[in-house]
């Protein structure tokens, strides 16, 4: 009954994670001899997410995968817990810890690729507002800076980004204030997963699908349905499945003395892609083959 | 009362002029009705918990419940295939039960409402995450229920059908509240239950109808939440509306001492409150302040409408008291001539 | 500025260790106090009498430094108080009993009385002296006659127990003056008694007193001079050998009250209710039997403590029983909840007016037709008009003094809402009345019309309960007694076996030959 | 009262054994200790609150506050480059500025307790937010205060210091509020506070202590929890700690209409809350879990409290009425001889 147990910790609640979840299921089914789990904390906080890791300590864990909330400052927290298992992040990373590797993407690159889509979609230039979950996390903040790095000498400009704590509805509601607030609005970008598809139904139900430019994050199926439509130009889609499934059996391998996963710093980058009105069928097919279903 | 109601109207208008002055789009057509759209998710929100506040008891388990129902709701027509018109009144019978139950503990094992309804937050947002196994409940891409859209999302003649509702609601509650038996029951339970319980009201049945009210317009208000986004992640949704709702019916003159308070007002106080989230957004106030901005505005509203009871109190007394001197020096002669008799 | 006062008194030559000079006080709409003037000697007992809101309690409140008076000074050996706050005025020497119960049920007996001045431990912390402060209180409890101990809560004392716990309170202040608000008006005769010994020992030893009270027998064994209010203004002052119940009614109300010894119209009917061997839960093991019947007055009278309250509050559903039957017109009937009674037309004029009976905050009308709203309104909507129109005939008939049926009730005097109260359960056909207390706190006027109202009920045919702790009142109005002696009924007094000394001997569990 | 915390006491064995026998792990003096210093943390808190419910008020605004005056501590010391030992006191003072400004607005201008810190709840997260500009407050890699974080996070011979600190601010409150007079005049304010100012109690002056002393044991967790996330991202830290400190209260025997409670009971409330949140943890139960654990819990200990006052009551009147039935018929023979005198 003594299994090693692993465990994926995440940064807080979302479908997002869905696919990891599917990928730790994946690499338990190819490794027995370990346990493996995902942890979702009650909160996207600090605290919250700190406690969850050291009970998981004192119960045994031998290996966590953490997306940190707060990765910048929660150094000494995470060292503890790096101090006591093998430690990897994922999601966002924390170079400064004592962690073994990173796999996860670049949100930098991530906001480049999202600069990508707007240049292609809006050759003319135009200006965009974006919406986040949470202004002050990392993810966000990187994604972002990548975005604006992206269209430095364009015409195109992200002129204000609206944040929502994670509710839904004011995430709606800041969208179709949006739309009054600012009538030259040319393009919108969802930086958070939710945030596109509330983008989606804001714009349908002022009747403006299609004549203003979504740029998308992530792959909700509303997001996947409206690149698909044409009415989302393109969606950056991050590749969770693969950081747990991967990040789990390289951990188990590191906990049984094979090291030679983990490259000289420390970096293993699943890249983002973006996901064109083209790529979709594909994309989504292969979404359904890794979660089993 | 009315006075009250007429003191937060001027309020509200003079805020909107001082914003459509800044920024005229405000008083576009689609902004007021995105806005009046809020205003009904909310206000019947709002009207629910006002029930219970009427009785001196709280609701805080209404933004656990706006996630679980909705969850339930979503759920029921968009993965189990069941008919709206089925899962409807399903969904409404469940938040009547689960109002029924709050009451039952609360006035038959005589709990503090207090403690009930913070359990049921805790516990109701635990069974949604739980439920979803802490994923999202939504319809998949091009999922349509064109009535129940219309219903819930649509918009008549311009006027966003959840505001209808709101008014038809408001009418049919402030009749309840104002007009019938039951409404002065529950003002008189408010004020001095144990009075009620002499005079042979049967205040529990009542308190808990009161419960069972806000459990109905929480559930109607849930499914509505649930059109709007069309899409529900549990760990958040909802989170603090009871909070909105409390502050809405605060603003509306209500007491959490219970037995004051009226329909308009909480309206009202939530046409306050969403204005303020709109004019964060139209005037590009940065998002953080979103919430500081609706704090001060209720700590200050209720600043002045204590300071100018207490004024106008303090002028009845000097005026009283100017009136009995002048009668005084007036009668300081009578004494005398009493006294001659 | 009237004629008593031109008498000198005996004590003129000792001078007044407190004068009030012009003191007045002024509430929205009402003059409490009118400018009043009044000299305190030492040792001496000043009964204070008036009309409910005659201005007594507002009077009392200045002394005790709870109210800041509009005008006027108070000399304190001929110095100046200014800004008197509760802490100066008891550091004055000035101890009250107030006439609402101040007492905090969630601490224990000794805790209440030195609350405020409790004895310190040395050292800078504040902590409380736990053995001194009992020791402090046990002789305390010995002088009032009480039987429960410093550490017992008061939450479970009975009305009549912490009353003793206030007038403890009281005589822990080392005071100059002991002002008495009203310290009788839920004290049955044993402890009343004991009450006036202790003013009379207080006064033995130089201590002040004054005395308000509605039972003028009291305040005419104890004063020696008595002041008279009425509607804010001092209209008398009756010297120690003037001091009459006469005297104090002409004085307080203007004219002279005729006799309200009104006997009944009719000989009893039926039985309407009958109580058999109901147990209440202050005495699970003592069961009730008591029969009243139609059209007479049935009184119950009875020692602090004998479970009457409890009692009634059995009958009228407000708690359950714990045994025994109720019987009405003979059925055996259950009282589950008020609401049980209501319907079957017994009613209950409750003890604690403020708390059980009426609703502050609610304006006359709606007072009074709370309990028959379902009959004054069709499919449930409320109609104003008959509301108002129910609440007009009852405020006449009563002769509820108010502005309009609209008025706050909360602004009434004592006797006022208790007329409310009346007038909730007059408008829908009462077939048993129970009062408790009927008369607790209201002055002499508005007590007469309330006899004279539970006599026309009686003479309509209604059959009556009347629980009462004033002695007068049970003998003076009731057509029968029942005597109760913890928790069991000791005796029933006929007609013809009433006296005082009867009474007497069965509330404390004798018997009567 | 002491029989109530017993029974917390025994509740919180019973449960330590049964996830002891599932999880010996449980009991690792690292389990252990990481418990107590949460523990540490809460209870603190806890206290602060308690203080405030015992008068018969709240205070909502605890997590907002925890969430500002970390940001402004970490801030102070970090970006500032502020002394701690300056930036510590000052903190502090900040708190107790704020818990009177709260007293100040609920005694002296009339204010519901609700009301104004509901606002306070409000005002002040966005005040944290807007004072890091939804960025996040933490330190720097490598910048190290030793002293401070021996105090604040370190441990003496295997006890966190914060567990430490909260034994001794409990049995310093403990004192203070069993013991002194301020105590009993707290007690004697939530029961009755007309009657207190009656009594000469200068209840204004009392009740805002009670805020202050909140706002100042607010403020020392506040500098706690932020010492220990060492990073504070405004819009989520310390949100719904007050109800966190709530429950314990509640579960500790304080009732939130004020005068009933003891210092014993918040901080076993507080160690039945954390010994639960570990529990979760421990046993592999899913953590959407954790609040529903919660909420049950709270609730099913209300109940049983309640369940057990009224059958206590109830055994207590069946032998009241055995014993008086046995002594009437005693005495039923002693009027007799009475007569013969
Ligand atoms: N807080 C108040 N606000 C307004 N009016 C008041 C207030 N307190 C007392 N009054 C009014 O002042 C008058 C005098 O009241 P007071 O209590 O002194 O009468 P009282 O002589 O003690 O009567 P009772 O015998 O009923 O106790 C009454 O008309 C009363 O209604
Ligand atoms: N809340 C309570 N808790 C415990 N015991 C109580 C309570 N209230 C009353 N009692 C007890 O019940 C008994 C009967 O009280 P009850 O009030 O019925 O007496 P009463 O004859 O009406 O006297 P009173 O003159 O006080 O109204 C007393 O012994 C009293 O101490
Ligand atoms: O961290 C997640 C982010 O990467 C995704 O884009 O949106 C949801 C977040 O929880
Ligand atoms: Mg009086
Ligand atoms: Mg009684």
């Amino acid at each position: 009954a003594d299994k090693p147990t692993l465990a994926f910790v995440v940064n807080g609640a979302s479908d997002f994670w869905k696919a990891a979840e599917a990928g730790v299921k994946k690499a338990q089914g190819e490794m027995p001899d370990y346990q493996m789990e995902l942890k979702y904390p009650e909160q996207a906080s600090v605290a919250v997410q700190q406690r969850l890791m050291e009970d998981l300590v004192s119960a045994g864990v031998k290996g966590v995968m953490v997306s940190a909330v707060d990765p910048k400052t929660q150094t000494d927290g995470l060292n503890k817990i790096g101090s006591q298992t093998a430690l990897f992040t994922t999601d966002s990373d924390a170079p400064q810890t004592n962690r073994v590797a990173y796999i996860g993407s670049s949100n930098v690159d991530a906001g480049l690729q999202a600069a990508e889509i707007a240049k292609k979609a809006m050759p003319d230039g135009g200006k965009c507002i974006g919406f986040v979950g949470l202004l002050g996390a990392d993810n966000a903040k990187e994604r972002i800076q990548g975005m604006k790095d992206g269209l430095k000498g364009t015409r195109i400009e992200l002129t204000d980004v609206r944040g929502d704590d994670i509710d839904q509805t004011r995430a709606k509601k800041n969208v179709e204030d949006a739309l009054v607030a600012s009538p030259d609005v040319t393009c919108m970008v969802g930086f958070y997963s939710y945030n596109t598809p509330r983008i989606y139904e804001a714009l349908r139900d002022a009747g403006k699908l299609g004549q203003i430019t979504v740029v998308g994050f992530d792959d909700d199926p509303i997001t996947l349905g409206g690149v698909k439509e044409g009415t989302i130009a393109a969606t950056v889609v991050q590749q969770p499945f693969e950081w747990a499934y991967q990040g789990m059996k390289l951990m188990a391998a590191y906990l049984k003395g094979d090291k030679s996963g983990v490259p000289g710093n420390g970096l293993i980058i699943i890249p983002t892609v973006i996901i064109g009105k083209d790529d979709v069928d594909k994309y989504a097919a292969s979404l359904k083959a890794m979660s089993g279903k | 009362m009315i006075k009250k109601d007429l003191g937060l109207l001027l309020l509200i208008v003079v805020v909107g002029i001082v914003v459509a002055i800044i920024n005229p789009r405000f008083l576009l057509p689609i902004n007021l009705a995105n806005t009046a759209n809020l205003i009904g998710l909310f206000g019947i929100l709002s009207i629910g918990q006002a029930f219970v506040i009427i009785t001196g008891g709280i609701e805080l388990s209404v933004g656990s419940l706006v996630a679980l129902l909705g969850v339930l709701f979503v759920d029921f027509i968009a993965v189990q295939d069941m008919s709206w018109m089925l899962a409807l009144p399903l969904i409404l019978a469940l938040g009547a039960v689960i109002g029924a139950v709050h009451g039952w503990l609360i006035t038959r094992l005589n709990l503090q409402p207090f403690v009930v309804t913070l359990c049921g937050l805790l516990i109701y947002r635990g069974a949604a995450r739980f439920y979803t196994a802490d994923g999202t409940a939504g319809f998949a891409f091009g999922q349509n229920f064109p009535d129940l859209e219309f219903l819930t999302a649509g918009r008549f003649y311009g006027v966003p059908n959840t505001f209808i509702a709101l008014v038809i609601i408001a009418v049919v509650m402030w009749v309840m509240l104002h007009r019938s038996v039951f409404g002065r029951y529950l003002y008189a339970i408010g004020k001095n239950e144990e009075a009620a319980r002499y005079s042979g009201i049967r205040t529990g049945c009542m308190v808990m109808s009161a419960y069972v009210i806000c459990g109905l317009l929480t559930a109607l208000s849930a499914i509505y939440f649930a059109m709007y986004t069309r899409s529900i992640s549990p760990a958040s949704h909802g989170q603090f509306y009871e909070l909105y709702a409390i502050a809405a019916a605060v603003l509306g003159g209500f007491s959490l001492r219970g037995g004051e308070g009226s329909i308009v007002g909480v309206v009202l106080g939530t046409v306050l409150l969403q204005e303020l989230q709109n004019l964060v957004n139209l005037l590009g106030i940065p998002s953080s302040l979103n919430f500081a901005v609706m704090g001060g505005v209720i700590l200050i509203g209720v600043l002045i409408d204590q300071q100018w009871h207490a004024i106008r109190a303090k002028r009845r007394l000097v005026s009283a008291a100017r009136q009995t001197e002048t009668r005084h020096s007036n009668e300081s002669s009578l004494p005398v001539v009493a006294n001659q008799d | 500025m009237n004629h008593s006062s031109d008498i000198p008194s005996p004590d003129a030559l000792a001078t007044p260790f407190l004068s009030l000079a012009g003191v007045g006080k002024t509430y929205p709409g009402v003059v409490a106090l009118e400018g009043l003037s009044i000299d305190i000697m030492p040792g001496e007992v000043i009964g204070l009498v008036g009309e409910n809101g005659a201005g007594k309690s507002t009077l009392m409140k200045i002394l005790g430094g709870v109210i800041a008076p509009d005008r006027g000074t108070i000399l304190l050996d001929g110095a100046e108080l200014r800004f008197l706050t509760v802490e100066s005025s008891i550091g004055s020497g000035i101890a009250f009993v107030h006439q609402e119960l101040n007492l905090f049920e969630n601490l224990d007996v000794a805790a209440n009385i030195f609350l405020g001045r409790e004895p310190l431990k040395a050292g800078p912390f504040k902590l409380v002296d736990r053995d001194r402060l009992r020791d402090m209180v046990k002789p305390l409890l010995k002088r009032v006659g009480a039987h429960f101990s410093a550490d017992t809560p008061v939450a479970s004392l009975s009305l009549a127990e912490q009353q003793m716990v206030e007038i403890a309170k009281a005589l822990s202040i080392n005071a100059r003056l002991v002002i008495f608000d009203e310290p009788t008006s839920s004290l049955p005769m044993a402890e009343t008694e004991r009450l006036l010994s202790i003013i009379k020992s207080l006064k033995a030893d130089g201590i002040s007193v004054i005395f308000i009270s509605h039972r003028l027998h009291e305040v005419e064994r104890v004063a020696d001079r008595v002041v008279v209010l009425r509607d804010g203004t001092l209209v008398g002052t009756l010297a120690k050998k003037d001091i009459g119940h006469d005297q104090m009614v002409k004085l307080m109300i203007g004219r002279v009250l005729a006799a309200r010894t009104a006997k009944p119209q009719r000989s009893p009917g039926s039985v309407a209710l009958k109580a058999s061997g109901v147990r209440t839960e202050a005495y699970p093991g003592r069961p009730v039997d008591l029969e009243i019947r139609y059209g007479e007055i049935m009184g119950l009278a009875g020692l602090v403590g004998s479970g009457r309250t409890e009692l009634a509050r059995v009958l009228f559903g407000i708690d359950r029983s714990y045994g025994g039957a109720i019987l009405q017109d003979g059925r055996q009937i259950a009282v589950r909840s008020a609401r049980d009674a209501v319907a079957r037309g017994i009613f209950l004029v409750p003890e604690d007016r403020k708390r059980n009976g009426i609703l502050l905050d609610f304006p006359i009308a709606q007072n009074i037709t709370l309990a028959d709203l379902p009959k004054l309104s069709s499919r449930f909507m409320l109609s104003a008009e008959r509301e108002r129109a129910a609440a007009e005939t009852q405020r006449l008939r009563l002769g509820i003094k108010a502005p309009s049926v609209s008025t706050r009730t909360g602004t009434l005097s004592g006797g006022n809402q208790q007329k409310v109260v009346l007038a909730k359960w007059l408008s829908m056909s009462p077939r048993v009345m129970i009062f408790d207390e009927p008369t607790r706190g209201i002055d002499i006027g508005a007590k007469n019309e309330i006899y004279s109202l539970m006599r026309a009920l009686a003479d309509a045919g209604v059959a009556i309960l009347m629980i009462s702790s004033d002695m007068e009142e049970v003998i003076g109005v009731s057509d029968r007694i029942a005597v109760m002696h913890e928790g069991q009924i000791a005796g029933i007094l006929e007609e013809d076996e009433i006296s005082q000394e009867s009474v007497l001997l069965l509330a404390v569990g004798k018997r009567v030959k």
